[in-house]
């Protein structure tokens, strides 16, 4: 049985740099913080022997053992809650919440706890746990299992939300994720697990910070997750036009990073939020508030959103609709320009 | 469906059983051996001929439809497929035990369940196919929708049946599940609600070994899944699940008790599902294929082929005209399947609310707008990278 | 035994109008849906014979019997999951979550098929269920005890999210919720449970209608449940420094009621939000982002929140320090006319 | 606290028990009978002496507790006050069985057993004084936070204990709960995850009749909570709750099974609640004070005392010197309820992440810029309505 320490042992992980899928960057992420740190533990539904229905926890149960990464009874909130007691006892956990909808039998235990325990012990008790979860649509998936659930959490006081949107990201802000002291629910794209990009192990990524994943000098587009790559197709579509649109990869939904959202769309005057989940009340209506608030004097035109439709997640058949898209970002920035209209 | 008549008994037996009455049996109770005999029972009888029979008919139909489904995953016409290969003589038996006005909750892998009771096979098959989240009106046969997240069904199932106590209705409802749903919180509170308020509820777990690549002993510590019921207060019986006489007859005794005012049943039947979890998963991944293997000989057709034939109630005529018939089903099935119903965009926004909100219809317009702008101009934007 | 019909008898409740509290008003509001329609059954916990840990099933049970109002196992998943059945076989189940963040456990039940039922059935199963959920802090509540959870439930399309601020409106909303065909969050200010005002029970509400309960004309406050009166207290001392300021109580928080909230603004030209929850990713962030993407060019000034702070809800010494006062609305106000400073 | 040596054995015993090892007995476990003499037992023996004596100084301390803080609610002191009057002797088994590394997971009753466990009595009021969420390091004295959300502790506790045998500590886990929250999920989901991964946990549950105002018949129709347990595949049992010699028998032994690897254990302690739910309750509108008399009889203080007065283990002067021992507790928790400390209201903002990020910062910014104004210019605006 491996006695996991208090502390990790110095030696990291070998550094690679070579091109791979995000759901291999994660599945890499992971062994690395396993093999530098035995605190960690990866837990959840199928994540063993199956390696996941997704494959990101692939052979870690062989590589590192039934101690280390096991599968657990069929109970979402028994997964987080148990998460909680094992940081409780000096453990990392990271779970797995085999999709967006699944999760939501763990909220309590993810509301009430996971994000209050710090706080509720004025910090005498951090829960360094990390709560994965697939989420999106786009992939063709039938009824819960295209949910975005980001709202839930990034409403939370507490919680740190992360969403990657590359496989360099997902690779350095797991890992970020994984040594936070604090809770993180850390949203995968589902329908970017099977995108390729460079992943250097060496880049490391900072929690709480939003990038400016493309520079440009009429309008901002702030995006996350799935819909950084429509953002920057729709850029790159409105540039062929004769409009320079930057894009911010916002990567932490909660706490949010208002300077580089604000410097970006001061410098633009105009700016459109993209994401898939429903608009009303969501992490897309708060950057619209807050960009509203702070940029009020420098914006040209309203700041408009792009967003999933206030309706359940379509079917198979229909999300093509229902999914914010390169056409629809395009009419909401012409929407800026009224007077060219 | 029409409503069940006001024939529940007015003064329900409230009393509980004993707890030696709702412990479970050593062993799954049996009426067929694996090669098909009959294997006489102290308290369970075989049911009569003409019920077999129809059983046997369902099985084969049963049968035909999972591997019409398995084909149309393959040929891209189904989304997705969880298969019932090998677990059709729960999901017959699951029909057959209930009554007209009665009450179904399936989940995602108890299509042939479905339509065992009657909902045409193309209406069970829209979740999966992906044109909805749902294909056929549950009031009509009976039969909630299909549930993804597991275990919430079974509330349903329990709230359905103390509405039905509640109007006085002699309504009996089969709550169905897996395995690997015993672990979850809904099942716990479902079971408790359903014993506490005395209600006609039969629960229906098909014990199939594997909740995805997760194997029982990861689920439970407990001698059997049906050794839960006595912690509830309520009866749990074990049965052989690919022994369709078994089925009936331990599912007959738990509707009966229901119907007649006798509260809950715990059923946990012992099966196997022969294919991976769905046509997306690799079962090689966790299960050896000697154990797959084990199965075959306890296949629940060819079980009930054999008693059948061995009684001389099955002739071969008759086993034609059933293959005649699957066939027939199956074939059409493909037909209803390739015609691709035109998706209709504003049906996202049609059933949200019973009256669409000013918000929601503003959204509708807006894509309705898109979309005419995209017809008018087809193909201009499309263009762009 | 009761039998429970299919359709409600004629005989209505005698009207009465009178003073109570809104406590009383919602009991009243309960106790004629039961008395009209058979089909109404109120179960949870603590419902029975103690009448609520608030009192506001106080002698339902008496009157109505065992089988219309019921004390159920310590469950709210259970509760919930329940009613959903109940409504597929044709009642219209009242249930009452003890505190907010004891209805956490059934929010898989809300979102996945309370919020989702009518449509996954094309409307072939609409479900009638009222979740009524005492919310909000401002008692001296303990932890747990005073989350302001709307935002899960806005969030969430399909639900039509409620709460009054006025016995007359704690009446005539439950009993609209009551005759609605699809799922209402019916969420009753606790701290106003024994506030006072007249109530007039033949009065009906229309579910989706914010109102004007102040006009003004320099500003317009918009505010749902506790916030009203402090909302109200806060134009009546801005107007005493000679600001003419209006207040919407948004009533349905979802589906949203742009109409007169756009009205108002757009008369003013300026707007602050005021809610109890934390602000970010909330109800108010969706008013503050709706009202500054419709009414962008009558606005003088950006759209203020004034709402909880991101910080678990605060325990009883500090709450003060946590809710939105009148001061503070008056601070917002004051940064709508930054030459005055 | 410091962490627990490794001494838990290499190869746990992860056999199940038999079927029949699991259930409980019909009748709770007793030593003493309601006239507090000793009755033997063919299982469990009488805990010694010594055991005895600090178990009934604890009684008297813990009883002590309960009636000073029913006294500092009526005066304003305490918010809320959850009395376990009835309950000590629960209360104080549940310190006792526990050993120095070991961890107990409390709920908002159980203020007695986590004092008794050593929190400075002032410290294990924090919650309910208002102050703070809780007001104690767990670390320290090896006991979690008070749990307001019902068994969503007993997972917490699940996980500590997992933790704990997967670093190979002998660290025992007691998941304290009432008997309404056996009907939560949560409860449902620890027990089973206790029981499949075989861990080091003893769930105690104080079924005290009632949920607030809900009895124990609408909690379950099973023949008892303890006969849950056979459906984990764990042992159960019963035992009387106001029997502090029993309970501590019965907890030892699951204590002892937990640390030698045995799995957990499922203790269900018959109890009753003396006062109402807490001082915002009207026990009045559910029950009938001629039940609560019948239980003033079993009063486990009582019980005790004519015990060890029969054996003359307990003298008058003893007795006077735990009234003053218990008086001097009172007296000085009044005296650190009196203190009435500044609250400060940064630390709303300072432990919601352990670095606080800039949009919070802001919001703290904005409070003490409103805080400093209105004390510069105090009065002005508190003025207006
Ligand atoms: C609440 C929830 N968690 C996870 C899933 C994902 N999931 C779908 S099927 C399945 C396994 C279910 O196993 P079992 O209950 O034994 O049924 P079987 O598939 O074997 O018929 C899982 C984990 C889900 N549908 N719902
Ligand atoms: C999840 C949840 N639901 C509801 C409540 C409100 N509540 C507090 S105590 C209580 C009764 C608990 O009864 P029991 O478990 O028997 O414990 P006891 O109070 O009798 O010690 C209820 C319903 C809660 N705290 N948590
Ligand atoms: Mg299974
Ligand atoms: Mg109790």
């Amino acid at each position: 049985m491996t006695i996991l320490q208090d502390a990790p042992p110095a030696a990291a992980a070998p550094a690679v740099r070579e091109t791979m899928t995000m759901a291999a960057a994660l599945n890499r992420a992971l062994a690395d913080a396993l093999a530098e740190d035995d605190r960690v533990v990866v837990f959840g539904e199928d994540v063993g022997a199956l390696g996941g229905v997704f494959r990101i926890t692939d052979g870690l149960r062989a590589r590192f053992g039934e101690e280390r990464c096991f599968d657990t009874p069929l109970a979402e909130a028994g997964i987080v809650g148990t998460a909680v007691g094992m940081a409780m006892n000096g453990l990392r956990p990271v779970v797995e919440m085999q999709f967006d909808a699944f999760a939501y039998p763990a909220l309590e235990q993810i509301v009430s706890h996971v994000a209050k325990m710090g706080n509720r012990t004025r910090g005498a008790m951090r829960l360094p746990i990390v709560i994965r979860v697939p989420y999106g649509g786009g992939i063709g998936g039938v009824e819960h299992h295209c949910d975005s659930s980001e709202a839930y959490y990034a409403h939370t006081p507490g919680l740190t939300v992360v969403s990657p949107a590359t496989p360099q990201d997902a690779y350095a802000l797991l890992r970020a994720a994984m040594r936070h002291p604090d809770p993180v629910v850390f949203l995968e794209p589902k329908k970017l697990y099977w995108a390729k990009g460079e992943v250097d192990t060496s880049i490391t990524a900072e929690l709480g910070r939003a990038v400016v994943v493309r520079p440009g000098s009429d309008v901002t587009l702030i995006a996350y997750g799935t819909s950084v790559p429509t953002a920057l197709a729709a850029a790159e579509a409105a540039g062929a036009e004769g409009r320079s649109v930057g894009v911010v990869d916002v990567r932490t939904l909660a706490p949010f990073d208002d300077a580089t959202v604000t410097d970006a769309v001061r410098a633009t005057g105009r700016a459109v939020v993209v994401a898939e989940a429903p608009g009303f009340a969501s992490v897309a209506a708060e950057i619209a508030a807050r960009v509203g608030e702070r940029c009020f004097s420098y914006l040209e035109a309203p700041v408009r959103r792009v967003t999933g439709f206030d309706v359940p997640y379509a079917p198979p058949k229909l999300e093509h609709h229902y999914l914010p898209d390169v056409d629809r970002i395009l009419d909401a920035i012409d929407t800026l320009y009224p007077d060219e209209a | 469906m029409p409503r069940n008549p006001t024939h529940r008994p007015a003064h329900p037996r409230e009393h509980p059983l004993a707890p030696g009455d709702l412990l479970p049996r050593d062993e799954p109770v049996r009426l067929l051996d694996e090669t098909g005999a009959s294997h006489a029972d102290e308290r369970y009888g075989m049911p009569p001929k003409a019920r077999l029979l129809e059983g046997y008919r369902a099985l084969v139909l049963g049968r035909r439809l999972n591997d019409q489904c398995t084909a149309l995953v393959r040929q891209g016409r189904l989304a997705v497929y969880p298969s019932s290969h090998g677990q059709e003589a729960c999901q017959v038996a699951a029909a057959m035990a209930l009554g007209e006005g009665d009450w179904m909750f399936p989940t995602y892998r108890d299509v042939v369940a479905i339509a065992s009771r009657g909902v045409p096979p193309a209406e069970a098959l829209v979740l999966l196919r992906g044109d909805w989240h749902s294909g056929y009106d549950p009031a009509r046969y009976g039969v909630a929708p299909q549930a993804t997240p597991l275990a919430t069904q079974l509330l349903h199932a329990v709230g359905y049946a103390h509405a039905a106590k509640l109007r006085g209705e002699s309504t009996v409802v089969l709550a169905m599940s897996g395995d690997g749903a015993t672990s979850e919180g809904d099942f716990h509170e479902a079971l408790n609600f359903a014993a506490v308020f005395h209600l006609p509820v039969v629960f229906f777990v098909q014990n199939n070994g594997y909740a995805i690549s997760v194997p029982l002993a990861r689920q439970t510590a407990a001698p059997s899944l049906a050794h839960k019921a006595i912690g509830y207060g309520m009866p749990g019986q074990r049965v052989d699940g690919n022994d369709l006489p078994a089925l009936l007859a331990v599912l007959d005794e738990a509707v009966e008790r229901a119907r007649s005012g006798g509260g809950p049943t715990l059923v946990e039947a012992h099966t196997y599902r022969m294919q991976a979890h769905t046509n997306a998963d690799d079962d090689t991944r966790y299960r050896e294929s000697e154990e797959v293997q084990t199965w075959v000989a306890r296949d629940p057709l060819t079980r009930m082929r054999a008693l059948l034939t061995s009684k001389r109630w099955l002739t071969q005529a008759r086993e034609h005209e059933l293959v005649a018939e699957a066939e027939a089903m199956a074939a059409g099935l493909r037909v209803a399947m390739t015609d691709e119903p035109e998706a209709d965009p504003e049906e996202l926004f049609r059933h949200v609310y019973a009256t669409r909100p000013p918000a929601l219809q503003e959204q509708w317009e807006l894509l309705a707008d898109e979309l005419s702008r995209s017809e008018a101009s087809a193909g201009s934007r499309e263009e762009t990278p």
